[in-house]
């Protein structure tokens, strides 16, 4: 059993069931699109991989191991992107970078990470002024920094990451997952088509939440 | 000698009249060094700038629908 | 620890670019003081009289009104989540957030309130226990403080509910406080009122970042 | 763009030969008014010799209250015409203002001291003044606070103008309101109620510190045009 | 017209359901004045002589801390832009907002007063001048208050910048509120003190709406 | 002159010249497509267009006069969408839409509005609970309530509206879009492609900032 294993997972938010016996595998170098309209729970599933969000029911596994034996190690497998960008406005973007690759415990490699989602002409912009999509890819990048290090997190959840991408940076995205996968890397990656699905469409296997709806 | 002695001391008033004159004066010089300061090192960012780029930007009037 | 100083310097970068507005607390303090004499009238004999509770209230007033803004910037940015799947232990990403809070409020307010001593006429005796007082102070006021603000954090109405909970865990550093002030202007004896004020900073430093650890992780869903 | 900076080139030119001259009379002026103020002035019969402070408080807080009316004409000019010109003279002249106000707070309080028996009260001029002091540091912060400096003189503008109502405020508080301060005695409808001996120093005292206002506002602003020029033209050299 | 009403029952719903937090201004109000007492000791001579004044410095205090929140909710989710694009003026958008401001915070100050006055023993000819003048003046705050928050908006450290702008502009309402209930503790007659009061009430509601829109329509850019 | 004229318009943010020369002329009836990379300036260039901004030159023409003679009526004529969704935590789905609505004095038919949306089983949750998706659908709800009144403006200016909608929200916004166009009506929209832009390229130009960067 290797890679994550998912079973029967519940999620509940609120009052309301969002799905019900949500199962998945996904294989050591294979990534996983989840699709599904709006509100069927796709940032839910990610938050529950991440173990940030506890399950009505069901349980995750990793190389076999349930994880809730060890979350300390769960944690330390993950690279989350939520929906929100967590970039401060009043530090510059070399700053925003360096400072989650160092808490992340990554050598800080920042001017690769930059070039690899083009903005290493924004290094020293305060991230105040950054457009929506500069603002994504800053997010972005912290996946880059870790990469190619053996410390690198195995397991990528990310929450619709191409959003406010234009199509050239969809395109250093999707390589960047591809990598990532050549590595041995596991993705989950919530999104509604589009782009970067079809770049991903090789190495990928789809979940449709819709099928799990209550 | 004691008129200036006499003059100093102010009437009395000498601890009161002196640093307010002196303190006027402080401000004063201080805002009148700083001002020039600031207009001598600005200038000299100025002709820096000027030499640096000084060509004019020509437009490129492009882009648009249905010109 | 490397991953704590390094949250410890970003909180303080971003206190003084102005992003979290670290000053706002100094400032609110200064003013504030200087406001009641307006209020109450210059009276030169009730001034001194007041002076020492007047500093301590208003300085809980300004460390209260900063709490509210120790963690929320980052929890709606997505920082928290981050934070919550770092390696560093939340533990210590809490302790850190206190640290940074007490440096920008707690420390400001140290160097703050001699000043404010000598606006309120207060003697020169009651200078040092002032300033002892609030070092063994103001750390316990971050730590409480923190715990609150990571209690309330997305719950609604969240401002008046960290003062809710927050105040009444800081009226006995306020009480012992300004006992140190009065005691040291009557000349009585304050060395163990000074005790008490260790004891409370020691006894929230063992509690506090673990509650706020605690706190945090559940306020994450 | 450059059709913004035709006008203060002009004026720059202007300002630059106009400057030796004022700053010599500004000079020649300060010597004379403190002759008259320390030597050849009688002292006062009631405050004696204190009084000679009166020829630096009270010119002082002449020209921090026309300072302050200048900002608020020239914030005016700026959100109306949209003059570059106006935004950069209020700007140029707020540190200037805040200045004169501590002046006159502080020899205000140098000469309570002797007078009244206490460097401060809380009457209606003495607070007002301390407000002006406020609004000017106010004035200085809010135009630096934004990255975009078009919007930091916006903001400013509406302040000064806001602001604008203590200036009357704290010329007739005096009036208004029994205090321990002097009343107007020299700027008065029924011409002036002050000895000439005293009248002298005081006047000329007040034309020098105006005319240090006009020296220092004509040195800044020359300073924070080039300023500007040389943004603009980073910003076409950037392209 | 059917505008500003609409928007005043908008903050009303959002203030009384949490979001923008109004209870906040009371709560920190009682409570502050809770604090002195503990802070200066329950001197029964004292806390009477001080009452009045600690009462309107805290009051104005509340309702500056509740200012910055004026606008900022509006200007970050991008309400703000909505509204300069909305046929209702800019003014009157101002005008409704103050209204709304004064509604969640002035008056409750007002509610909450007569209970701080029994707390410090004011003596029951000071009640009616308290409230008479803070029915004068809590209107005033919130007016002025608006220009500091719509100017700042945006602003690097607008915490600081809004008290350093506000605050001297307050201090005038603040001292004429103090020796209102001064001058009725001492039996004076505080007539034209409130006239003065209503006097500076006229002067904001003249001026501070229309500079409010003006500072909000420059904050967006 | 019909429609919108726009000439020689540059933006200026902070210190950089974001582009130039921009000129474009959209008649009733079409959409006009701003595309360009992440930072080019779309943004911008839309909230000229609703006169939030100041541009630092070029004029802006409704129906052949210049809308600086008249502001007042140029704002009534608007209905702007930016990145951030005016959306209040506290308030329910239903009474969110409502606010706008009546604000801009339209007859307040919120129910086919939502329904337009897919978001009508919504209504009486508080929006603190949307997901990303929904969150926009409520924005963009407005758009279809003003649209079959004769005070519905007639200028909509979107910037990448579909961000966060599953296709078939997608396809809601394009009708919603095309009904506008319908009506004679002129939209403007910022997006990065994909399905909004292929259900609406039979009625839309396009304009690539990304050749107006100076
Ligand atoms: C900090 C304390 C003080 C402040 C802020 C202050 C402020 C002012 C201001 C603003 C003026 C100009 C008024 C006008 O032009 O109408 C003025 C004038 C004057 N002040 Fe003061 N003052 C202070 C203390 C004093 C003291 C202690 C004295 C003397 C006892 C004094 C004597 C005068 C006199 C004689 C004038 C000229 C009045 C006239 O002829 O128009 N001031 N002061
Ligand atoms: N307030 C500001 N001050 C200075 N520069 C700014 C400001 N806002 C935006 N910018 C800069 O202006 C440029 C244009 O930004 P804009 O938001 O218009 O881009 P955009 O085309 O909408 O990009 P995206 O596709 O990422 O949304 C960006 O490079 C950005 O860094
Ligand atoms: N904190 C919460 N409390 C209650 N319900 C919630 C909460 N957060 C989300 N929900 C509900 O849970 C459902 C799933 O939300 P989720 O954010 O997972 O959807 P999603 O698939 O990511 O949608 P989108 O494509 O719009 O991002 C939604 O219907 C939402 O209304
Ligand atoms: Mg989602
Ligand atoms: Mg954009």
């Amino acid at each position: 059993m290797q890679g994550l294993t998912v079973k029967e997972l519940d999620c509940i938010r609120g009052d309301r069931l969002v799905f019900a016996g949500v199962a998945l595998a996904v294989k050591p170098g294979r990534a996983l699109l989840l699709s599904g309209a709006n509100g069927s729970g796709k940032s839910s599933l990610l938050r529950i991989l991440a173990g940030l969000l506890p399950p009505a029911a069901g349980s995750l596994a990793w190389e076999g191991e349930n994880i809730d034996e060890d979350t300390e190690a769960h944690r330390r497998r993950i690279a989350y992107i939520g929906h929100a960008d967590p970039v401060k406005p009043g530090l510059t973007v070399c700053e925003n970078l360096e400072f989650w690759a160092r808490l992340y415990g990554l050598e800080p490699e920042i001017e690769p990470a930059l070039y690899q989602f083009g903005i290493e002409q924004l290094a020293d912009l305060p991230a105040r002024y950054l457009s929506a999509g500069q603002r994504r890819r800053l997010t972005l990048a912290r996946l880059a920094v870790g990469q190619n290090s053996p410390w690198g997190p195995p397991l990528w959840l990310l929450d619709e990451p191409a959003t406010g991408l234009d199509p050239s940076a969809v395109a250093m995205l999707a390589n960047t997952i591809l990598a990532h996968l050549a590595n041995e890397g596991v993705a989950i990656i919530a999104s509604h088509g589009g782009l970067l699905d079809e770049s991903l469409s090789g190495h990928a296997d789809r979940l449709d939440l819709q099928d799990a709806a209550p | 000698m004691e008129d200036i002695a006499t003059f100093l001391n102010m009437g009395g008033h000498a601890a009161f009249v002196w640093p307010a004159l002196g303190l006027t004066a402080v401000i004063l010089i201080a805002m009148a060094i700083t001002s020039t300061r600031q207009l001598r090192a600005n200038e000299a960012a100025l002709e820096t700038a000027e030499k640096a780029g000084g060509g004019r930007r020509q437009r490129r009037a492009r882009g648009g629908a249905e010109q | 620890m490397i991953g704590m100083l390094l949250l410890i310097r970003r909180d303080l970068m971003l206190a003084f670019r102005g992003g979290t507005d670290a000053a706002m607390a100094v400032v609110f303090f200064i003013l504030a003081a200087t406001l009641f004499p307006f209020g109450v009238g210059p009276d030169p004999e009730v001034l001194p009289r007041i002076g020492g509770g007047v500093i301590w209230v208003v300085a809980l007033l300004a460390a209260m009104l900063s709490l509210e803004r120790m963690f929320s910037a980052d929890y709606e940015d997505g920082s928290l989540e981050q934070f919550v799947l770092s390696p560093l232990p939340l533990v210590l990403v809490a302790l850190a957030k206190i640290i940074a809070h007490w440096l920008t409020t707690g420390v400001l307010l140290l160097v703050a309130a001699p000043v404010l001593a000598v606006f309120y006429n207060l003697p020169a005796a009651a200078f040092l226990p002032l300033i002892v007082s609030m070092l063994l102070g103001t750390p316990t006021l971050s730590l409480i403080g923190a715990i609150g603000a990571a209690l309330t954090l997305g719950a609604r109405r969240s401002g008046v509910l960290i003062s809710l909970l927050v105040l009444p865990l800081y009226i006995p550093v306020l009480i012992f406080g300004a006992l140190v002030v009065d005691g040291a202007l009557a000349g009585r004896d304050y060395g163990n009122l000074l005790m008490v004020l260790g004891g409370f900073l020691l006894l929230a430093l063992a509690a506090a970042p673990w509650a706020t650890a605690a706190a945090l992780r559940q306020s994450i869903e | 763009m450059l059709h913004r900076f035709a006008n203060p080139a002009r004026f720059s030119r202007i300002a630059a030969t106009m400057l030796p001259w004022v700053a010599g009379v500004t000079a020649i002026l300060f010597i004379v008014g403190l002759y008259f103020a320390l030597f050849a002035s009688p002292a006062d019969y009631q405050q004696g010799e204190t009084v000679r402070i009166m020829y630096v408080h009270v010119p002082a807080a002449w020209t921090a209250m026309a300072c302050y009316t200048f900002i608020a004409a020239m914030s005016a000019i700026s959100l109306i015409w949209k003059h570059p010109l106006a935004d950069i003279a209020a700007r140029s002249a707020a540190p200037l203002g805040a200045g004169f106000t501590i002046i006159v707070l502080a020899t205000g309080s140098l000469w309570g001291k002797p007078t009244w028996g206490t460097w401060w009260v809380w009457d209606a001029r003495l607070t007002s003044v301390l407000v002006l002091l406020f609004l000017y540091l106010g004035h200085i912060s809010l135009t630096h606070a934004f990255d975009n400096p078009a919007r930091g003189a916006k903001a400013a503008a509406i302040l000064a103008l806001v602001g604008f109502v203590n200036i009357p405020i704290i010329k007739f508080s005096v009036d208004w309101w029994n205090t321990l301060h002097q009343p107007a005695s020299l700027t008065r409808l029924d011409g002036p109620s002050i000895d000439p001996s005293m009248l002298t120093p005081l006047l000329l005292m007040g034309v020098a510190f105006t005319l240090y206002f006009v020296t220092m506002l004509l040195v800044r602003m020359r300073a924070d045009l080039a300023a500007t020029k040389a943004r603009a033209l980073r910003l076409n050299a950037a392209e």
